[in-house]
């Protein structure tokens, strides 16, 4: 099939379409999903491909998406939610965090409730309150949810198909500042490309990947932070620094031994993330690595990330959101020990 | 009216009823439709409805006698509810669903679902977990009116699986969600009736009008008639008298054929009484009076069943001490089974709660099995 | 129907309709009611509804431009709203409160709210932010439906404040709180429906349904006809030609009349149609055609109003220019300002996240004022 | 007025007489608060004494009773509203984070919403599922919410009060496993009581307190842990491990002054919480006293709470929830660096 250099976007779209081709179960929920496409386009032309019985149009009501979709999946389906806009969850938290969380642990395994719910999150790209937010930490918390998130079109094609093929129910963060980068994607990767109709490997909903070797410093992003830690890195070996980026792509879980290993060479490390650095992710990723690799830090981790206020208006989101000046300047302060 | 001013909007709304109170048939002829689908129904269906019911309420005695010596840690009392379940849960065939709510022991009873595994919840050894394939029952929830989109969600399922109007009876399928007079308040309630309609999915709501939401009355939870919730979201709906089996049957069974057949979802509400408390920790004394409790006990679903089969000559003492013993039996044996629930391992918390392995499950997993290693060879005893 | 296939469950309804879409009466008895509660509508009157209604086309002209041309990044148009909006927000009076959504310019218009501060959101300067209290306009919420449970608690607080049924009409109050079709699929709108009905409370659910949430049809979104939805919680409802302002002027105003009067909260559907994107962003032509975008030009709720003034002998083409000339004046004064309507202090975040004093809020402040200096001083540079 | 024995239900409830009785914009909505006083009794009476009007049995609907309660804050009044259980929550969910958390900063400080949330949460009460939840860090990480926890009923008597008269809106967590223990309660202390009708100062809202002070190990815990965390300390003393016990009280803000004093004496720390500890408050307060400590630190903060399992069946609850040997277990490791 050969490499295909597409935008995460349209990478997006072709796992939906090859998990759509593959498995008759496979179907799309969520407002606006059908003949328009999505607001993002992420689903065009697939209503039209498939029909609007799986590729569906619903209600406006996110907790009905959600809850329906469980249903659905109790009977045999696989349903791809997708909830418009980050900040449109939370009329769902309570179907994703007391049922869809839940019912496989309380059918003692069971019941399996393989729900995908697809979320563009994150910032930068100058739109209105509850648009740009990033919402991850509140679902990480909660047990039986898988929370994952790729940062460029190659993962995100194999990472939609591992999460849609899961038995378990995956929160896919799709960063929507970056549907528009283009990236090389290998269209014959993943479980429905490859024609697998089982997957029993779910490697990169489990792990991180380094995708930047270096010595001095490790970086961890994860979504949309990823491109800016590349570049922090590229600009700082200029500098004669040497960063090691990681791309978390897991939020839960979280490939601690990956991390770890990266952080026992360097004995440095700046997490950044767009979610608010209080009770966000970089404080799980924080307190456990200062508990693994204590005697080989030699500053404690910092986190760059956004602030405890709400997202702001559009005209100064960007500085809310963690730019290359505060990863720099947290690389700096980490070196400075 | 006057004399009952705790029954919110009741006696205007036409409801559905084939059975007096004593027992006699209402012959009202506004009741015609219903009183023809239900010609089928004999004496041994007759029997065969007492003794569900009886046996029904067996349960809920010896499971609250369970819980006051302490072998259960709550129990949610049915008592009152029989015709409303049973004659619903006779509705379905075997290749319907059920989403029940957490006071729907007759209902699972009826499909087969040992009641005994129902308590494990209550004693507090796992969170519910019987068979749902089997029974085609699945698993409630203790979170009010979560499972009305569950259930929605599956009859499109059905649907999408065309087993709705094939034409053969013994293959299409619908679902039935009960949930109570409380659970319509929340939101989640509403957008089942609103998906169920705009999909017009094969599910049937069948409310349980209880009168209470532990404490808290129909005229604080709602603006009736209840019964027309549902056409405010395009679904047909039907208000019955709950405490009639008969009548409760009929409707439910209309309202499964229709879904079946295509027609789409139905709402009914069935009008009844919580008897006892809502949990065993509830204190109804609080808040309603004894007026109240006496008006429904004259209206004891279980007493028309019995004053039915007297007047159509079907009740003799045979069959009486036939069901008594066997719901003694029923009760013995259920007795037994939960005294011997024994304390589950407590690593059993960590089993399935991915259905892939998941690192920060493994890892705490493996921790606690250390720790409890450790612990067992006194190492981490202080 | 045949040729509006798009209309969903429209026709059959009955609709209130006071003035046909040529601009004559509708002479339709069953209407009388209606009629007789605006007979004090007099030419003055139809003057001014008709300069409100100019001046809110030609503000969502006038700020579609300026998004066009990059000063705006978004906005909601609401061409062909304008009678449904125009006519409901003059039942309200100075002591009501209104809860808009995001497209109810026209409203905020009628109610003082300088439009121009209504765009600091679409320009990405605030989240908002006109002063609430002058006039007694609160802000909008861009999270569908969420603001209906707000509307129905602040009219709980109006009815506990003593001021419902005082019979001091200037002093009886009500809420008014305006959303679509879409958001009645939200759960948020069933419970606020539920909590108006039970309170009683003083608030009047004004849906504008416009056929479309984003590119879902009414047919995908409800089973209709919408209208009863209101009924299934107990409100009282009515449905309204969306588009002749009259018709939604009298039906608003016997509505508001109730709430102030204590006769607790009505559910109108006002049946319009959205002419423009749903917002700039939007492309309508991928979802629906021409032939329903024609079906509705034909029925504009700006023009049925200069057709009424005509048929009325009250137009001049004096009045036409005057209103003409202000509406230049105001988009002239509104590009200046959205165009003058700096960047914010990027500190402007850290303020009022909390109403006292947050150690983490602080604390992040004062970094960030730090960070700020140090990288004016080119410290931070790289 | 001088101090009384009373147990934490009490003192609840004798705050919100206080409130109830100086304001009379303060009223209580519920499921079950009014005649029956609550499923734990903690308005018992209240119904009684200041009517139905005031002590308000809701419908059955968590996002109506919050979204209402944001309708009445912003027309003056100062809703209490009680969640029935932690489990049950999720329902508002959405109300919480989109809008009660941001209508202060949306308005530009000129409207406040002045609504608390009281949640009896926590476990070890032999409950049912859904019962016996810590959901706390799921609201922490927004801005605009307030979350704080008593652990005695003095704390309770004082805290609540502030809670009601602070104009932020505020997620009042009762650990209802100490619902019944008695703590001696000054009735004369809080804004209410004392008769300041307008509170300035919301000191229990926002530090943390030394509840035991000590020289070798720092044990933090909130809510239920507190009693848990005494007992250790106690324990320990008598094996000659001197530990300084602190009361979080408040989750948003954390008080890391008080915090961060101790451990630069201490030198070690372990943080216990009943809430699974993947992405818990334990995380964010190891992170960033690993940040301001960092040289200070002899071993890494330790965290001891739930597992990333649901709140398991009754019978076993007790191994999941932190108890002396696992709290033990942790100062000992960390003594052990
Ligand atoms: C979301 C949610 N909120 C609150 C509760 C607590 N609660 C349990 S049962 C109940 C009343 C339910 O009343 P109803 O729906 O009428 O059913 P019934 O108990 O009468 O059968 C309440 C409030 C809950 N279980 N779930
Ligand atoms: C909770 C929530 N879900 C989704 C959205 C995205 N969204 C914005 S407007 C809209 C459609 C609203 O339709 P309707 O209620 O009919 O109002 P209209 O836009 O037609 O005025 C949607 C889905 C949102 N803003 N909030
Ligand atoms: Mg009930
Ligand atoms: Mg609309």
């Amino acid at each position: 099939m050969a490499e295909q250099r597409i935008p995460l976007a349209k990478a997006i779209n072709a796992a939906l379409e090859a998990a759509l081709s593959a498995d008759p179960k496979v179907l799309l929920m969520g407002e606006d999903i059908g003949p328009l496409g999505g607001v993002f386009r992420v689903t065009a032309d697939l209503a039209t491909k498939f029909g609007e019985d799986r590729v569906v149009d619903t209600p406006l009501a996110e907790s009905g998406i959600v809850g329906t979709a469980i249903g659905l999946a109790l009977r045999g389906y696989r349903p791809v939610c997708e909830i418009q806009f980050d900040g449109f969850i939370f009329p769902a938290f309570d179907q994703i965090t007391t049922q869809l969380a839940k019912l496989h642990a309380r059918s003692r395994g069971r019941l399996t409730v393989p729900v995908v719910i697809r979320v563009p999150y994150g910032g930068g790209i100058g739109a209105v309150e509850h648009h740009s937010e990033s919402p991850e930490a509140l679902f990480a918390h909660t047990a039986g949810l898988r929370v994952v998130s790729p940062a460029n079109p190659a993962d995100a094609f194999v990472m939609l198909q591992e999460a849609i093929a899961c038995p378990d129910p995956v929160l896919f963060f799709e960063p929507k500042g970056q549907y528009w980068a283009k990236g090389d994607v290998d269209l014959s990767a993943g479980p429905y490309a490859t024609g697998q109709s089982v997957a029993t490997q779910f490697d990169t909903l489990n792990t991180a990947k380094v995708v930047r070797e270096g010595t001095d410093v490790t970086l961890i992003g994860y979504g949309p932070t990823v491109v800016t830690a590349l570049k922090v890195a590229q600009s700082a070996a200029a500098e004669g620094t040497s960063i090691e980026v990681i791309d978390l792509r897991a939020i839960s879980p979280i490939d601690f031994p990956t991390l770890i290993e990266s952080v026992q060479k360097t004995g440095r490390c700046v997490v950044v993330h767009e979610a608010p650095v209080f009770f966000g992710a970089g404080a799980e990723i924080a307190a456990r690595l200062t508990q693994e690799c204590f005697y080989h830090l030699e500053a404690p981790v910092a986190r760059v990330g956004g602030f405890h206020t709400p997202y702001p208006p559009a005209k100064i989101e960007h500085d809310y959101l963690p730019g290359l000046e505060r990863v720099m300047d947290a690389i700096d302060s980490v070196l400075a020990y | 009216m006057a004399e009952t001013p705790w029954l919110p909007h009741n006696e205007a709304e036409p409801t559905v009823q084939l059975v007096l109170p004593d027992g006699s048939e209402n012959t009202d002829t506004q009741w015609d439709h219903y009183r023809n689908l239900v010609k089928d129904v004999d004496a041994a269906t007759w029997r065969t409805w007492y003794r569900d019911m009886a046996l029904m309420r067996r349960f809920d005695e010896e499971a609250t006698a369970l819980q006051r010596t302490g072998e259960l840690a709550l129990f949610t009392q049915a008592r009152g509810q029989e015709a409303a379940q049973i004659g619903s849960v006779h509705a379905t065939r075997a290749q319907d669903w059920i989403f029940p709510a957490y006071r729907e022991h007759g209902v699972l009873q009826v499909r087969g679902v040992p009641l005994k595994e129902e308590l494990h919840l209550f004693r507090g050894v796992d969170h519910g977990g019987w068979d749902t394939e089997k029974h085609h029952v699945h698993l409630n929830t203790l979170v009010i009116s979560a499972h009305t989109l569950h259930a929605t969600g599956y009859a499109m399922g059905i649907q999408r699986d065309g087993l709705v109007a094939t034409g053969d009876p013994d293959t299409d399928a619908a679902v039935m969600v009960y949930f109570g007079d409380g659970a319509t308040s929340e939101g989640d309630t509403s957008e089942a009736l609103n998906f169920a309609a705009v999909n017009q999915a094969p599910v049937v709501f069948f409310c349980q009008n209880n009168q209470w939401a532990i404490s808290v009355p129909g005229t604080r939870q709602y603006r009736g008639p209840l019964v027309r919730r549902g056409a405010g979201f395009g679904v047909p709906c039907v208000r019955v008298d709950g405490n009639d089996v008969l009548a409760v049957h009929a409707v439910t069974r209309e309202a499964m054929e229709r879904a079946r057949n295509g027609g789409g979802p139905t709402f009914i509400e069935a009008v009844t009484f919580r008897q006892g408390a809502h949990t065993t920790s509830d204190d109804p004394t609080r808040y309603r009076g004894t007026d109240e409790e006496q008006y429904w006990s004259q209206r004891d679903p279980v007493e028309r069943v019995v004053a039915r089969l007297r007047a159509m000559g079907a009740w003799d003492e045979r069959f009486h001490t036939e069901v008594t013993h066997e719901a003694d039996e029923f009760a013995a044996e259920l007795r037994t089974y939960v005294r011997s629930l024994g304390r589950p391992a407590s690593s059993a918390m960590f089993d399935h709660v991915y259905a892939t392995p998941h690192a920060i499950n493994q890892t705490e997993r493996d921790w606690f099995a250390g720790f409890e290693r450790d612990l067992a060879d006194g190492e981490g005893g202080h």
